[in-house]
Parts: C-alpha cells; structure tokens; sequence
C-alpha cells in the first residue's frame, strides 16, 4: 500500500486538519468529526447537512459552503458516520428552520441517519431525511438494498444547499431534493480497485486485462467483470443502462457530469466526455449544464462514473446559484 | 450458578479480543462481498468498549450491556454499528435493574437483542445477514434454558455457525452484499461470522 | 497499461474534443490543438498564452477562460508542443497589445517557443517570453538544463492572467510573470511512476516500499530514490528544500499550494496540507492563500508536490480577482 | 558518383523505417533518464516525413531536406524536434540549389546542420548530447571528404556510435537528463542513439 499517510488509524482526522488549515475562511472542524460551514448556524435558514463514510473526497467536506451544506459528517473511510456525528452537526447548522439530511442509500447511512433524526426530534429539531439512490448498476428490486447513492449526491447537494440558500423553507428543499432524485441516474466502472488503509491491501483482485462495470464506491463489486475495453465502449456501457433506466429522453436538456474516482487522471474523462456529448446527441438529447472532475471518489481506485440529471428552470436555476466551498465554486 | 456482570464483562473483553484477532479475517469476507471494512469496524467498536469497560464492572449487568451498546452505536458507524449496538442496549434493557441473570434471563435477553437487531434492519430470514446466525443462536439458548447453561451455550454457538455457514451458498438480499446479485452466492456473510464468534465468546466466557 | 483511451494515438485529440463539448462558454479548440478563449482575440488586451506536453491536466487548457489565459497549447503527452501551435496561438489572442509566452523550462519547450517567437516577430506580432523554473529538486547550476517550470506555472498563469484582464501593458504583466518566478519555489515527489500511453508500460521502476524525492512532472527520476516514509516526514523533505533555498522566510505571507500528481486522493493532500501549515507555523510564516487539488499532473503518477509563493498586496490582489476557467473559478 | 535527390530519399527513408524498428528501444532509453518519449516523438516526426516525401523526390536535394527540416519542427516537438528539424534545416540550406552533390558538399552540409543544433540548443562537446555523436561523424566525413564515399560513410557511422558509446559513462549537462545529476552516468544517451541511427542510414543508403 502507497499512499500520503501517517497512521491508518488517523487518516479521517489528519485530512479534517488539513481541510480547517487550507479553508479557514470557509470552514470549522467540530468534534467529532464534522465539518461545519464558518458562519453557521444562520437563523432562519433551513441547515442541510450530508455525511458518510471519508474516502469519497471532494464528497461531503469539501461542500460545505455557501449555497451548499452548511455541514458534513466524515465517517471512517468507507463506514457511515456515527448518529453522534449526525447529531452534532444538526445541532449546529439549526437555525430554527430545521434541517434536512440528505442521505445516500447504503443500510449502514440509513440506519446511522435514522437514529440521529430520532435523538434530534427528542431534542427538539425539526429534521427531514431524503434518500438518494441514483446507481442503475443495482437493480432497484426487494431484492436488494435498492440502489446506492452515487454521483447524484453531488448535484442534489448543490441545488438543494441553493434552494435553502435562497430562503426556502424545510419542506420545499426535502420536496426539491426528492425531485432531483427522481431525475438522476448514474452509473461507474473501475480499472483497479482502491485500496483501504485499515485494509493495507486492494479490497478486489482484478486482472490487467479486465474491468469491473458497475461497482460501487466503496469498491464493491459491479455487475459484471469483462474484458477491458475502449473509452468509447466503456462510455456506451455507462450511458446505455442509464438511459434505459427511461428517466431521461429524446429531447431531455442534461446536466452530463463525468466523475472521476480519484486514480483516473483528467486528461481521460475528457475523453470519457467527448463520447458521452457524441452518444447524447445521438440520442437527441441536449447537454445544458456540465461537471467533469473528481468529486464522489473512491480512495485511489482508477475508474469513471457518469450520471446525468433532467433539467428543467427550476433545478437550472438553482445549480447556477453562487456557491462557494473547497471544492465547487463560482458566482461567488 | 448465575451469570454476574463480571461474567459478562469477561464475555465482552473475549469478544474484544476474538474481535481484534479475526479483524483482518473479517474484512477479508468484506472485501469478497462488500467494502472491507468489517472486521476494522467492529474492531474499532470493541476497542473503545474496552477502555470503558472497567467503569462499568462495579454496576449491574443490564447497565453494562446498555453503555456497551451505547458506546457501539457512537464509535462503529456502518451497518453492524447500530445492528450490535442495538442488540447489546436491548440486551441489556430485557435484564432491568437485575443483580444477576440466570440463563432463562440470557436467552430473554437475546432474544429482547435479536428483536432489535430485525426491528432496525428491517432483514427477513434468508436475507443472508447477521440475523440468520443469531436467530438460531437465541433459540438454542431457549430451548436449553432449562438445561445446564455449558450446555446451552454450546449449542448456541453451534447453531450461530451452522446458521453462518447454511446461509453461505445463499444469494444475499440485504447490506452490500445484496449488490451483487448471484455473485455473492458461496461467499461467508461477514455479520453472521462476527455473530458467530459473539455466542463463540459467549460459550469460552462464561461456559465453565 | 489501464486507461481510459481509445487509442495511445488519439489522446490528445480526443480529451481536447471532451473539453470543447465540456465548456462551449469558455473556450474552442483550434488546429493544430490549441485551446482558445471563447471571445479571443480582445481588442487591447495582452494576449496571454502557455502550453507544453500534455499529461499535465488540467494545465494549460483548463486555465483558459477569463482572467488566466487566452489560449494554450496542448502538445504529445510530456512532448512541448510546436512551434506552429505557438503561432497559431499567439495569432488568434493577439489584439494588439502583444501577446506574453509563459513557458516552463524545459529545453523542448525554451526552444520550441523561441521558433514561434521568431515567427511571431516576422508577422510582426509583439512577443515577450518568461520562463518558469521553480523547480528546487534540480539544482540552479551550470551543469543542468536549470530548474524545470512546475507548480508555480499556475499560480503565474493565474496572477498574471488577472493584470492583462484589468489592462496591463505587455511590459508590466512580463514583469509581474517574472515577479512570481522569483517569489515562487516548489518540490515534488512521487509514490508510482506514470505510464504515457504511447510507450505503454510504467517510465520507472519502482518498489513497493520506495518513493522518489524530486521527481519531475514527466516522470524523470528525482534527487533520490528512498525508503517510504509518513506523509508528515515526506511533507518535511519537501519542504525544507524549498524554505531553505533562501526566498521565502520568518515574517513571510505566502500562498501555500498543496498539489496532486494525478493518482493521489484529495483526502492525502489534506494530510500533506496538515503537517505543511504547521511547519509554516513553526518556521514564523504566514499561510496568506492556498489551493489543494490536482492543478499540474503526471498523468496518473500517485504522489504530491508542494508550491510556496511568497505573497505582498499586488500579487494576493491579482489572485484574488475573478477567474472563470474549466479548472479555477472564483468570482465569475 | 554524385548523390542525388533519390539517394537523399532513400537515406531519409531508411532512417525512418529504422527510427519505427527503434521506437520501443530510443523510448527505452529515455525512460531511463529523461520523460519516456524519445523514440516516439522521433517516429512522430519521420512518419510525417515519409507522406511528404514521395513529393519532395522530383525537386533539388536541398529542398528536400529543407521540408524534411520543417516538418520536423512542425511535428516533433519536445528537444529532439528543433534540433533534428534545424539539422535538416540547415543541411539543406547549406545545398542551395545544387542538383547534385559530391561526398565533399555532403561533408560540408553535414557540418552545417551540425552548427545549427549546437546554435539552437547551446550544447558543449561533452554535455552528454545528440552534439557528442553528430560532431564526430562530421569530422570524419571532412577527413575521408576526398576519398572515397563508402569509405566515408563507413567512418562517420563509425564515429558517431563511438561518440555515443564515448559519452556514456559521462554525467549529462544538458536536456532532462541533467536533472539526474551522477544518477545519469553509464546510461546511454537518447538522442546520441538516434543520431548513430541517422549515421548508419546514410551509410546505408547512399554508401554502396
Ligand atoms: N439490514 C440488515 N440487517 C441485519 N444485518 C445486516 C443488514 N445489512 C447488513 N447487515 C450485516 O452487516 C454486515 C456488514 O457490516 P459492515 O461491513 O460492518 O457494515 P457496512 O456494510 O456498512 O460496511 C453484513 O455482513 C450483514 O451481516
Ligand atoms: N540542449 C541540447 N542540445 C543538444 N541536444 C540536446 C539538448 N537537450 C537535449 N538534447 C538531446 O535530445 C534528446 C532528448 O530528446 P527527446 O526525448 O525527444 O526530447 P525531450 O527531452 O523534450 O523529451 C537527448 O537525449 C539529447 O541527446
Ligand atoms: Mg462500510
Ligand atoms: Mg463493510
Ligand atoms: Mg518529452
Ligand atoms: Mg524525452
């Protein structure tokens, strides 16, 4: 295992001080291990905060902000956070308006999630959960969990944290992040696995000619393991079961955000991108909005996600807002 | 003989360490079906348990239980934090204000656990989870509750690893694992191997 | 080898098409691969332009836009590009006001922009060059090609992408280019080597419990090949080389620049970022501004380097300006 | 016999089949001390050549060259690209529009594009550079200028391998290579390689 480390034991909380070192201005790490927006709690401002296990870097620390979370839990990497974290955090961005907890659909986040809202109520805050399962990888049956939380996360964090930015009260952000989860869908592959600290060794073997299409980001296995392949087909094998998912049609304008798991350098997913605009426009429909970088990782593991969502004014608008965190910026 | 909160804290400090032993063992199953995290978690759990464990000999058992869940719900995260963290407050909420248990009050309170364990995990016999081994781990206990309590614990920790070990050739229907579809067929669960080590460290712990 | 590519010949080309469909506001792609700003040339403004091999992304290309450049030319991977690109750039952002090459030395890039440069002069264009070498693994002597341009190329491209935008002469922003290049000194090291495409197998060999201090942003070797250490010893000897090299001291404000080279997570550079600022602290200086993130990289090379720029009131102003490219936005 | 045209096509032809044969081997040795991309950028470069050459083998030997020179610039990039394309460049102008040449103009244009690499990359003798193989195959093609051709050829082939082999246990001062300090002596020299290829086609070629 190669990684900038010191201690497995400390990776969560050394990477937290370096985040208050390089984003005063931004942010404050309260114990235990939440990262909160400078300036909150604001009164009158629904709070929303996300969380989950650390490893996923930019997601969720590095969205906290203006016009995005007003905080995030950090678990141990990979490990849903601790209801105390949840706790803590809405404690502190509760402004009076309540707070909404966006959550991805893994049992461990929901379970956690859950117990926090219980202990928050019993003290008094309002606080609404939404759920986001945006990965066609899983098939969304009894059978399973249902489908995990991905790269929609990324974007429901944005237009929501606008939305409450703005001055919208609980219910519409819930009914706003809710929205984007009925219209995005997302779907990864990786080329190598990551490798766990506490774990010293790659969670998956994989061989050098082979690729792993629809894995989670925690490094569980996808669908399927086939043969490597080229960025054009490896793309179409993304895009495809999205868009049979039927979300998203002929004539759709997408928000087309190509992700990056954190071994995979830019240069490619530029590549990965220059597929996704050819095989959209194929099928007719229009690309409005685009996100291409690192932003929902997994570790070091080499590999790409790409998720669209359906836009309409409302989520356009929204996802223009000024927003200014570590890691997304601009307007501000 | 009644079972003391020294017995359960001796019980817990083995698990503690089985734990701590099988910790790479664990995340290895993690890895095969899930993110590899397992053993690290329930290590991490169990590791913070210990440091409060001393305070808690001098009280009664059901307190002992409870602070162990407490403490197991804030320091593990994940799905097995809240599942055993829930198991061991409800443990110890089933024994009350009680001195000493006997071990009709040990099958009582784990069952009162597994109840709680299928109340926050929402999984159904056969999901392939933590639940298959302690299930027929609890119902030994009752049906020996009678019996001698070596005995009793000893087809407990039987039942949870014949229970770990019927579930393996099954595709899993919840956690992570449920992913990945017929793939995870032939893979140990790793929640009903570190339940199996609990009624392991149940029988070592107190079975004498 | 495992990347996301279609083809080791069509890299460069294909993640160019990836930007063009990515950001139609900011930029279009010229032949023969050059990244121009959206509205160049402006009437008046210094042009300002930088390029070298590709490999590094997001630099150059992902600095175009608004207040950083006007244009960039994306050479063969780890290859400077030629000297036609260079003309074709400096042609289509020259609005009169001459046109400034920042160019990292390198001796393929020195000489391949002094033949554009030379061009430039014959279809009377005004052209001035600075060369960035911050590089303080390589010694400043005789006996080298000198330090080779690395992280400091971005935060120049950056200050002084923000003077031609407020209507800087061509003889001041040169000045302020120069400026930065001697304000400004950095160190890298890797953990892996990088693989370019074309050649298909890793540049160097090295062991699973070796790291390489020095390392350039091309995969040459470094200063020395060690033993591993914690990332806090690591952020050590990278930064002691730099402090010691005599520009930036006690009482200093400087712009702390913890950058990725492409298979390092954020959540590493965090932990680099963590023991640099208290090292800074330590040593009396000043954490004025930072950035962390993949800025310049190796391709998908796992490992950081570190950039320090002693600040004063012009150059934090200038940085501090609105920025509007794919890769820095803040103010726009 | 005088060289013509054809002959010069010839030699630049064979060099380009060499350069692709060596493309893995000069790439080799640029992983060793400098970015991995020598052979590449050199196969680049003379691929491109090779399509422009079919309409280069009706006019003058300079013009020809000349193109070849510009095409490189225009092609390669990196160090090897000016230099090599300056090389031609200047060999070619050095011909000015002679029809033909004799083994003396060869000498003499040699001699020229060797200035222009050393004009263009500032390289002194012994830096460890392309300058270390190019300046004695062109001192020998001066002294066998008035004997015969083959014989010529023969030593500057010869000459330019011994200047690369010369430098190899030298610590490099210019290009990538000098970042590695002692670490680059006992590696062979990229470019010195390639130049030694250059030597050994136009021996090839033209010397039968
Ligand atoms: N809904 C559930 N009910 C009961 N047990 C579950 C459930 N989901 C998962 N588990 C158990 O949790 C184990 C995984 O725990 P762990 O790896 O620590 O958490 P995570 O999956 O969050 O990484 C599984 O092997 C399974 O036995
Ligand atoms: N200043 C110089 N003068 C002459 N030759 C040089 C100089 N710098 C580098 N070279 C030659 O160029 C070769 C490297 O070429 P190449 O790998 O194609 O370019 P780059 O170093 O830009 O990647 C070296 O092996 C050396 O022979
Ligand atoms: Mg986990
Ligand atoms: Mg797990
Ligand atoms: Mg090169
Ligand atoms: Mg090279």
């Amino acid at each position: 295992m190669k990684k900038l480390i010191n201690s497995t034991d400390r990776v969560v909380e050394e990477a937290l001080a370096g985040m208050a070192a390089a984003h005063p201005d931004l942010l404050r790490i309260e114990d235990p291990n939440v990262i909160v927006r400078k300036d909150a709690p604001r009164q009158g401002k629904v709070g929303i905060i996300s969380g989950g296990g650390s490893g996923h870097e930019p997601m969720h620390g590095g969205f906290v902000g203006l016009g995005m979370l007003d905080a995030a839990c950090a678990g141990a990497v990979f490990t849903s956070p601790v209801p105390d974290q949840m706790l803590a955090a809405t404690k502190a961005v509760d402004g009076g308006a309540g707070v909404l907890h966006i959550v991805k659909n893994y049992t461990g986040d929901i379970m956690n999630f859950e117990i926090a809202a219980e202990m928050a109520d019993a003290e008094g805050i309002k606080v609404k959960a939404v759920v986001m399962a945006d990965d066609v990888a899983v098939q969304d049956s009894l059978y399973t969990a249902g489908r995990r939380g991905v790269g929609g996360t990324v974007l429901a964090e944005k237009i929501v944290g606008a939305a409450a930015e703005a001055g919208k009260d609980l219910d519409t952000v819930a009914a706003l992040c809710q929205k984007v989860q009925d219209n995005v869908r997302s779907m990864g592959m990786a080329l190598t696995s990551c490798t766990v600290p506490a774990a010293g060794k790659p969670t998956f073997e994989i061989a050098d000619d082979e690729m792993e299409i629809g894995v989670g980001i925690h490094g569980e296995p996808g669908r399927r393991r086939v043969k490597i392949a080229s960025a054009d087909e490896i793309t179409d094998m993304l895009v495809g079961p999205i868009l049979d998912d039927g979300v998203i049609a002929k004539g759709d304008t997408v928000l087309a955000f190509v992700n990056g798991l954190g071994g995979t350098p830019l240069i490619e997913l530029y590549i990965i991108f220059r597929r996704l605009a050819e095989v959209l426009e194929e099928r007719g429909i229009t690309i409005g909005r685009s996100l291409v970088g690192n932003f929902i990782t997994s570790l070091d593991m080499a590999g790409t996600s790409i998720t669209l969502l359906k836009l309409d004014d409302e989520l356009t608008g929204y996802w223009d807002a000024p927003v200014h965190t570590a890691a997304m910026r601009w307007g501000a | 003989m009644p079972i003391t909160t020294a017995d359960l804290a001796r019980f817990v400090e083995l698990y503690a360490d089985r734990l701590h032993a099988a910790r790479e063992h664990l995340t290895a199953l993690d890895s095969a079906v899930g993110d590899a995290d397992h053993g690290i978690n329930m290590d991490r759990g169990f590791s913070a348990v210990r440091e409060v464990l001393p305070g808690l000999r001098e009280g009664l058992p059901g307190a002992l239980a409870k602070q162990v869940g407490m403490k197991l719900i804030s320091t593990v995260g994940g799905a097995s934090g809240p599942l055993y963290g829930t198991f061991f407050l409800r443990f110890g909420t089933s024994l009350g204000d009680a001195a000493e248990m006997t071990g009709a009050d040990l099958a009582t309170a784990v069952r009162a656990g597994l109840d709680g364990v299928i109340a926050r995990g929402k999984a159904d016999p056969d999901d392939k989870t933590m639940v298959d081994a302690m299930t027929p781990a609890a119902e030994a206990l009752e049906s020996n509750a009678a019996s001698d309590l070596v005995q009793a614990l000893e087809a407990a920790a039987r039942a949870a690893a014949a229970g770990r070990d019927r579930i393996t050739p099954l595709i899993a229907r919840k956690g992570r694992a449920s992913y990945l579809g017929e793939r995870s067929a032939g893979h140990v669960d790793p929640g009903a191997a570190s339940t199996t080590i609990l009624f392991e460290s149940l029988r070592d712990a107190l079975g004498r």
